[in-house]
């Protein structure tokens, strides 16, 4: 039984005006455990704190009811004043007869008898109280980046600068992502590779940044402050410590076959092969799939030319174990294949492309070296026809239900450029709406339009064809003309719809964190903590999240990477005392909290038991205090009431029914 | 056999009602309803639980035993709950509670999920007092209730 | 059935001997014929083991306390297509150690309701034996001979399904009979439609005649929890005896609720109830409304979700047509 | 004579810590006086509404004739909400249950060897006070009394001021452990019964957990004793107090009713639950 | 002994309950419970038994105590003035007359039980001589007679009659009351069908049940007996047989706070339980098998011990009908008696 004291806040007129302080004091004298109770014009000034502070030492209370403003008000105020005077902070209950009485009614009757029914509430709360504390962790002062690209490397430079370790798993070759592969950024049309490539060299040569590239992340464990990761470090078969990457054994390789795949697969490249100039690390990558070496056991020119005998075929998957505070979640995407859309004729035509690859084909390092050509025959094209939202907005279940939010853009872009480096050339473009919410957006959209001349057409692109001679036949309709049109072109773009990076999936699973049906991890809060996952020290960047344009993906990348500052700036972690707890003696291991955990606090353990009848080894639920948030979920899913939420038990909870609904008119 | 010691004099019908309100949005609304004087039926008493997905079946059959004719729920709006997906758990077990009550033959109308945000103390307001109407109408809850509470 | 009977014995002597198995949960022949009891037969004494038109209890739930020690070697478990939905349940919520049991599916043909006999006004049987489709009772009042399909349980009368869950081996499964016509979900159908005050008078008729003997929940496979929250002391709803009609209809609304999703509908709950309460109405509307709000899902009802999920409103939406 | 289970109101007067989990609760009626009279060894059962109610051996002695005392370990609901009681608070009680030692009969006259472990004294402490009180109806009498430490002794101001201050009256006191400021014996209770060699004509009364009463009995026998000189108490869950509710029999006999004292050839004689 | 043409039976339950509270078996919602006459009611002669034992119109499954209301530290008992009208039962079986008795050496021991003690002396129990007995019958191996039932009063459906015969004062108080509707008849009208359910009793599977073993050996024998190791196994721990067991009779007392006071109540508990005998620092029944021998040491040895050699069982053969899983008190003594 707890000694406890009511106080009863007059709110100056705010309360007392409607509700009865005095009887409210006064009837809550009776209820059980209570052995003082007082009334005052202000609890929260610090006279009325006082007053507190001194009841407790003269009563030798042990909770508290302060019946005031509303807990989400003072709650901490009082709290704090609790523990000052040395009782457990949670030890305290407010009855709030501001906001959901004095304030809401008028007459003093009703008022006054609502006060007296919610403080009976909170006192029946507080007699089931019980002291808790505030789990504390050490926090490990390093970060994860997982994913290389845009996101990744500035998130990294972002926590580097601030003075802690990152380090950057890129599952690639080299870093860089999908900006390195783009030619020009809009709306400004500066140079994709003028403004990464100078990133990525900063995270290289940053002294508080490591890369792990061509590594993939293999187990994560732990959680909040302490994950431990274990990475997996791709087999290369070239020692990069010693490599200088002078490319000699790239050009000696005898197999041509390989598909380059910075360049989407439009050239070849070989079986030891750098992605591309700027590449970082400059160190080649040999597939084996490709080698010679590898298949038949003979050839090793690369080994053989090797300068400084970096080439190694002996050479094993290495696996990393480092321990993080924090992880930051960079996956990035990539474009959906085009088998469900055959009436684009992808895989029919060769000068049917995507925007990817138009993409390389206007870069100055791609294929054709920056001259726009087609891939068929290798002449410029007259004609293009761009088709927008291949797989977006798709409701069929065909491609993606989501806006992928850049085509738009880059399409304008495409055609833009096209017109402007070859003004003889038509271009078409295709569209179903032009969504140019954006600085200088719909500017750079216009300009498409009204000072280049690019004809949108709005409507679906229902086939294209071979005509037979060489030309590919557009056949679609335009819907504010509302007619058929066939428009006989060159060359196809086709702006391919964006879809989460397929290691997404799995990662998520490692991390428990949460992600929605189209692989994109789920943000804490959607307008609040949009860089946060629901996980606790998993923080979300870039693409990964949500498809995004390079700006917004930069931005969030800061915020998360302040985020991630912000936590690794603490030595220890305080964790809400308010969390689950899993009763093991009577908990069975059913593992059905462990589903609808939205946090992953949740494990199992095999654990002995013993409640003096049963003595065994049992399967156990354990949360983990420090991930876990306190959201109840898991108390409901529990049929056997094993799983109880600190703060908020059943029995209180039911305490607060009884109390509010016991009969007054005796 | 059963002894029936439910005697009390019937006075004006004041049902009691229980809302159970989740931390973050709905009793932010009940509170802004308060700052803004927006008034609601007395008959209405707050329960503060973190998420919507903290209330047991059992939370609110107890309420019923205990002698209340009507438990309302408030939560956030699907998508915006702080533990990201408590209510939509919340929903789905009290579809489903509530469809047993139904199937029971229990009135569906004394039991209710609503979504109520911090912004919406007026939605907040509305809402409870558009319940307490209802429970009201529908007087004292007895097929659903223990006589021994009464 | 006596075939079948004589096979699994062999089956099982097989297994023994080949060390694969060190115990069997099968049925024990009873006193009267109708009477087989769950049965745990060891050191490969088989006496009485029978499996026979009688042999309904469902065997999947005694394996929380016989695979437990993993000194005891495996034990052989003999699971009908619906006894194994349960075990598959247990399995999957880590109730029982699957390494320590060898489950074998048996074919099943339906089993027979002795109480259903009884009701037919037949007294007395004190000896039954099976032919075919045909029992032959002895009773103490003369011999009587009658259809095994007219005296099926209810739950065999709803047979959805001959899959078998989760077993090691299937036996001669191929006996296995037909699935039934009958559709499941008609008494639930032909309860919603009645009006709210006639449902209410359904479930007080049923369920002022439960006396709270827990044979439902103990038999349940959903219902394996170490400790029943209404066993609990602390649980704030404990209770050994249903003080009033409050705390009937409390029990089995909490029971409802907590193998809601989880309920495999193998019908052990009616079966069992000494009061011939309708139990499986109860969890069948669960398995109802899920199949109708939330379609198939891999994942247990109450534990997963859908942003596009129903609204709670729904049910007063459905329930418009009969007030 | 009826046993309707309603019990009566008892004020709790005085509360004294004995130990960091046992304290001894004075009881008596609204009118001041004692709720009834009882023998010693007898129960009473208390019970806090809505809390829970539980069998307890009455710790003081029928000479008493102003209160009734209760020694009660914390280990239950129940007996956790009594620990938090204060002065004044009332109770239920209802009583007495249950069968006594012998005083009037098997014991009198004779030497007495009282053999108690932790909470064990409680029922005990009921008899060597009445036989200290009727002196010169028995012979001499000797106290092992044990517990873990120092401060879980029971009764341990009474111990010394009043029964080692009695004449005929020996005291042996162990912990087992030893701790500072304890100058006595340490070492379990059953090897200390051994090492004190006793006369083996006494007749003993032993209580306490079941492994020392296990034991200490084996000790017993092996120095000569008899078990039909040994009686002691029993323990097990109750609900009822006189025989009617069922769970609290160890074979045909009910602990409430035809206990709690058994004589240990009599509980030989019962199939071995408990 | 008293006749009624039997279509006339309501005539006589119109007479009776005239002078006290009735209760006849019937047939509702697909079980066979006691239900207070009323004009409606269709007496269920052709159930052999209803599916609960008659013993609840003495001791019901859930019996008030007192009410307690708390205040401060104080406590004000409230004590529940229940009144016991006096009532009759009609239709009981000979088995259920026989577990008065048993049930009477329980809750009639001193100190007596008041509760039951009131509702033992203010109830009539008319009792049915069984024309149809059961396989799961096995009574006769407890003394019992169905043909010649005990009770205030019995009654014998025969022939297109109902015989009536008052056996003791108070049945001979109530006969007084209501003779007039009676039509006069030989004592010796019966005799035959008697001697014919006597004659079927003798075809009763397990009427001479063989409880040997548990009358001659020694309780800590049968007690560590091996055969409970195997026979437990199917027994899920629910409490179907005690409930239905018309003599089982162990029970808790619970309370209940209600809001304005805390009600205390006792209802019936089952051994079978594993909370039955749980401490809050141990269990001496550990596990299944321990809760499932207290049962039938209890019926078959302990009772027996105190009381004479009676058996606490009737032969009722409701728990071999209703046991979840078909184990039962018949299959427990054959176990032994093979041993």
């Amino acid at each position: 039984m707890q000694r406890i004291g009511v106080f009863v806040c007059w709110c100056g007129s705010n309360i007392a005006a409607t509700v009865d302080v005095k009887k409210v004091a006064e009837e809550l004298k009776s209820e059980p455990g209570v052995v003082y109770s007082a009334d005052y014009q202000y609890m929260c000034s610090e006279n009325g704190q006082n007053l507190i502070k001194s009841a407790i030492k003269d009563y030798s209370l042990t909770g508290i009811v302060v019946c005031s403003c509303s807990p989400r008000m003072h709650e901490a105020t009082f709290r704090k004043t609790a523990s000052e005077a040395g009782i457990n902070p949670y030890m305290v209950e407010i009855a709030n007869i501001r906001e959901q009485c004095s304030w809401i009614h008028k007459d003093m009757a009703t008022a006054t008898q609502k006060a007296i029914i919610l403080g009976r509430a909170a006192v029946a709360k507080v007699n089931l109280n019980t002291p808790l504390t505030e789990g504390e962790s050490p926090v490990v002062k390093r970060a994860l980046v997982i994913g290389g690209g845009i996101a990744g490397i500035q998130t990294a430079l972002d926590i580097a600068d601030a003075g802690y370790k990152v380090d950057i798993v890129e599952k690639k070759p080299t870093i860089g992502g999908k900006m390195a592969q783009l030619d020009k950024t809009f709306p400004t049309l500066d140079c994709a590779a003028c403004i990464l490539t100078p990133k990525m060299v900063e995270a290289a040569q940053h002294e508080n940044i490591t890369l792990y590239t061509y590594s993939e992340v293999e187990e994560v464990k732990g959680y909040v402050g302490n994950f431990d990761v274990k990475i997996r470090k791709k087999a290369r078969y070239v020692n990069e410590n010693l490599c200088t990457g002078c490319g000699e054994c790239t050009s000696k390789c005898p197999s041509r076959k390989g598909l380059n795949e910075f360049n989407m697969g439009l050239d070849g490249r070989g079986a030891i092969y750098i992605p591309f100039a700027q590449a970082i690390p400059n160190v080649p990558v040999i597939d084996t799939a490709q080698c010679i070496k590898f298949k038949t056991g003979k050839c090793g020119l690369c080994q053989m030319n090797c300068p400084s005998k970096a080439v190694d075929f002996s050479q094993k998957d290495e696996f990393i174990d480092e321990k993080y505070g924090a992880i930051v979640v960079a996956t990035g995407f990539d474009i959906i294949t085009l088998e469900n859309y055959e009436e684009y004729g992808y895989s029919m035509y060769k000068d049917v492309v995507t925007s990817l690859e138009f993409e390389r084909l206007m870069n100055a390092a791609g294929p054709s070296k920056g001259h726009l050509e087609r891939p068929s025959d290798h002449k410029q094209p007259k004609t293009i026809v761009f088709v927008q939202c291949v797989g977006s907005r798709d409701t069929t279940g065909c491609g993606k239900e989501y806006c992928s939010k850049i085509c738009c853009m880059y399409t304008a872009k495409h055609a833009m450029l096209t017109r402007e480096k070859y003004p003889d050339t038509e271009v078409y473009v295709f569209y179903i709406d032009v969504r140019t919410p954006g600085k200088n957006f719909d500017e750079f959209y216009r300009r498409a339009v009204e000072q280049y001349g690019v004809h949108y057409i709005k409507g679906m692109v229902g086939k294209v064809y071979d005509d037979g001679q060489g030309h590919l036949m557009v056949r679609g309709s335009d819907l504010l003309a509302n007619e058929q049109l066939t428009i006989k072109a060159d060359m196809v773009v086709l702006a391919a719809a964006t879809k989460a990076d397929e290691s997404a999936r799995k990662l998520g699973t490692m991390l428990t964190a949460s992600m929605d049906t189209n692989d994109f991890f789920t943000e804490a809060h959607p307008k609040l903590r949009p860089v946060e996952s629901p996980t606790a020290g998993v923080f979300l960047s870039g693409f990964c999240q949500g498809p995004k344009d390079i700006p917004e993906t930069v931005a969030q990348a800061g915020a998360a990477a302040a985020k991630v500052i912000g936590l690794l700036a603490k030595n220890k972690l305080k964790s809400n005392p308010c969390v689950a707890r899993a009763d093991s003696l009577i908990c069975s291991g059913c593992s059905n909290c462990e589903k609808v955990c939205p946090f992953g606090a949740i494990t199992y353990a095999e654990t002995d038991v013993n409640d003096g009848t049963v003595r065994e080894k049992r399967r156990v639920a354990v949360v983990n205090e420090a991930v876990c948030k306190g959201c109840g979920a898991c108390t409901v899913a529990c049929p056997s009431g094993a799983m109880d939420l600190k703060g908020f038990t059943n029995k209180q909870i039911f305490a607060e029914v009884d109390a509010i609904c016991r009969q007054t008119g005796e | 056999m059963q002894t029936d010691r439910g005697v009390t004099a019937e006075k004006e019908f004041q049902p009691k009602i229980i809302a159970f309100c989740c931390n973050w949005c709905s009793y932010a609304g009940a509170d802004l309803a308060g700052s803004g004087r927006l008034s609601y039926s007395a008959d209405v008493k707050i329960i503060r639980v973190p998420c919507s997905c903290r209330i047991n079946p059992m939370f609110i059959l107890r309420a019923f035993q205990k002698g209340a004719d009507g438990v309302i729920l408030a939560g956030c709006h699907p998508g915006d709950c702080h533990y990201s997906t408590g209510n939509y758990f919340t929903r789905r077990r009290m579809t489903l509670l509530f469809s047993m009550l139904d199937y029971m033959g229990i009135e569906k109308e004394r039991t209710r999920v609503e979504w109520i945000s911090a912004a919406e103390g007026a939605k907040f307001s509305a809402t409870m007092n558009e319940f307490a109407g209802e429970i009201k109408k529908l007087g004292r809850s007895k097929r659903l209730g223990d006589l021994r509470c009464r | 059935m006596q075939m079948i009977a004589e096979k699994i014995k062999e089956k099982i002597k097989e297994l023994t001997e080949n060390g694969k198995i060190s115990r069997v949960m099968g049925w024990k022949k009873g006193l009267y014929g109708y009477d087989s009891e769950p049965f745990v037969f060891e050191n490969g004494d088989l006496r009485d083991f029978t499996y026979d038109a009688f042999s309904g209890a469902n065997l999947c739930k005694y394996m929380i306390a016989q695979s437990k020690n993993d000194g005891d070697g495996k034990i052989l478990v003999l699971l009908k297509p619906c006894d194994t939905w349960g075990f598959e349940l247990l399995d999957k919520e880590h109730r029982i150690k699957r390494e320590n049991i060898y489950a074998l599916g048996i074919p099943c043909g339906g089993m027979v309701d002795i109480e259903k006999i009884k009701k037919s006004g037949v007294k007395g049987i004190t000896e039954i034996s099976e032919k075919e489709d045909t029992l032959i009772l002895k009773t103490m009042y003369g011999e009587k001979e009658v259809n095994k399909k007219d005296y099926l349980l209810d739950k065999c009368l709803v047979c959805s399904s001959k899959e078998y869950k989760d077993c090691d081996e299937l036996f001669m499964t191929d006996l296995c009979g037909d699935t039934a016509e009958y559709d499941r979900f008609e008494e639930v159908e032909k309860l919603e439609k009645l009006s709210s005050s006639e449902k209410f008078e359904f479930w007080r008729s049923q369920l002022e005649k439960c006396i709270r003997c827990n044979a439902c929940r103990n038999v349940c496979p959903a219902c394996s929890c170490v400790k029943c929250v209404f066993d609990n002391d602390n649980s704030g709803v404990a209770a050994k005896a249903n003080a009033n009609d409050f705390e009937e209809n409390l029990f089995h609304i909490i029971r409802a609720f907590h193998v809601c999703g989880r309920c495999v509908d193998c019908g052990e709950c009616s079966r069992v109830c000494p009061q011939n309460i309708p139990l499986h109405l109860l969890n069948r509307k669960y398995i109802k409304d899920i199949k109708e709000l939330y379609g198939d899902e891999d994942e247990a009802a109450l534990l997963t979700f859908t942003t596009e999920d129903k609204e709670p409103s729904v049910v007063y939406e459905r329930g418009k047509n009969n007030v | 004579m009826t046993e309707s289970l309603i019990p009566s109101v008892g004020v709790v007067t005085e509360i004294r810590i004995d130990t960091p989990d046992v304290k001894t609760f004075r009881v008596v009626g609204r009118n001041g006086k004692k709720c009834f009279n009882h023998m010693p060894g007898q129960c009473a059962m208390l019970s806090v509404p809505g809390v829970g109610e539980a069998m307890f051996s009455i710790t003081s002695s029928p000479t008493n004739t102003e209160f009734m005392e209760f020694s009660i370990k914390k280990c239950g609901c129940l007996t956790n909400w009594l620990h938090m009681i204060e002065k004044g608070q009332e109770i239920l009680i209802r009583g007495p249950y249950g069968n006594h030692f012998p005083v009037e009969r098997e014991l009198k006259n004779k030497d007495l060897l009282f053999i108690a472990g932790g909470i064990g004294l409680a029922p005990l402490r009921s008899v060597i006070n009445y036989v200290r009180d009727n002196r010169e109806d028995y012979g001499k009498i000797d106290i092992v009394y044990g517990s873990r430490s120092k401060d879980d002794l029971v009764d341990y101001q009474e111990i010394i001021n009043e029964w080692t201050a009695d004449k005929d009256v020996s005291v042996y006191l162990t912990i087992d452990r030893d701790q500072e400021g304890w100058d006595g014996h340490v070492g379990f209770v059953p090897s200390y019964v051994k090492e004190l060699d006793f006369d083996t004509d006494k007749t003993v009364l032993l209580c306490g957990p079941p492994v020392m009463i296990k034991f200490t009995l084996q000790g017993l026998i092996e120095m000569g004793f008899d078990k039909a000189q040994v009686y002691t108490t029993m323990e097990l869950k109750m609900k009822c107090g006189v025989g009617k509710c069922g769970r609290c029999n160890i074979g045909s006999k009910y602990v409430c009713k035809d206990g709690p004292v058994f004589r240990c050839d009599d509980l030989e004689e019962l199939p071995d639950e408990y | 002994m008293y006749k009624l043409p039997f279509e006339e039976i309501n005539k006589l339950f119109e007479a009776v309950s005239l002078n006290t509270a009735l209760y006849v078996p019937v047939k509702k919602n697909d079980t066979v419970v006691y239900e207070k006459y009323s004009e409606n009611t269709i007496y269920a002669y052709d159930e052999l038994n209803t599916v609960k034992s008659a013993k609840d119109f003495f001791f019901p499954q859930v019996q008030d105590i007192a009410q307690f209301k708390l205040r401060g530290k104080s406590i004000e008992i409230i004590n529940n003035e229940e009144d016991y009208e006096s009532f009759a039962v009609f239709g009981v079986r000979a088995c259920d007359a026989k577990s008065f008795e048993i049930l009477d050496k329980v809750f009639l021991a001193e100190p007596a039980d008041p509760y039951y003690k009131e509702r033992r002396e203010k109830g009539v129990i008319i009792t049915a001589a069984c024309e149809k007995p059961d396989e799961v019958c096995f009574c006769t191996a407890f003394g019992i007679k169905p043909w010649e039932p005990s009770g205030d009063v019995s009654v014998w459906i025969s022939g297109g009659y109902i015989y009536w015969q008052a056996n003791t004062q108070k049945g001979l108080e109530l006969t007084g009351k209501i003779k007039d509707i009676f039509n006069a008849c030989e004592e010796n009208e019966i005799e035959y069908f008697k001697a014919q359910i006597k004659n079927i009793c003798g075809k009763l599977p397990f009427g001479n049940l063989d409880l040997k073993y548990f009358k001659e050996t020694d309780e800590k024998d049968i007690f560590s007996s091996s055969v409970w190791d195997e026979i437990y196994k199917g027994c899920l721990g629910c409490g179907t047989c005690t409930f239905v067991c018309p003599t089982c009779q162990c029970y808790d007392i619970r309370d209940f706070d209600n809001g304005k006071t805390v009600e205390r109540f006792r209802c019936w508990d089952s051994c079978m339980y594993s909370d039955f005998t749980k401490m809050a620092h141990g269990n001496p029944r550990k596990t299944q098998k321990e809760r499932f021998r207290q049962r039938f040491m209890h019926k078959l040895k302990y009772f027996p011990m105190n009381n004479e050699g009676i058996y606490s069982c009737v032969g009722c053969g409701r728990c071999v009908r209703s046991c979840p899983q078909k184990l039962n008190i018949v299959k427990v003594a054959e176990a032994f008696s093979h041993d």
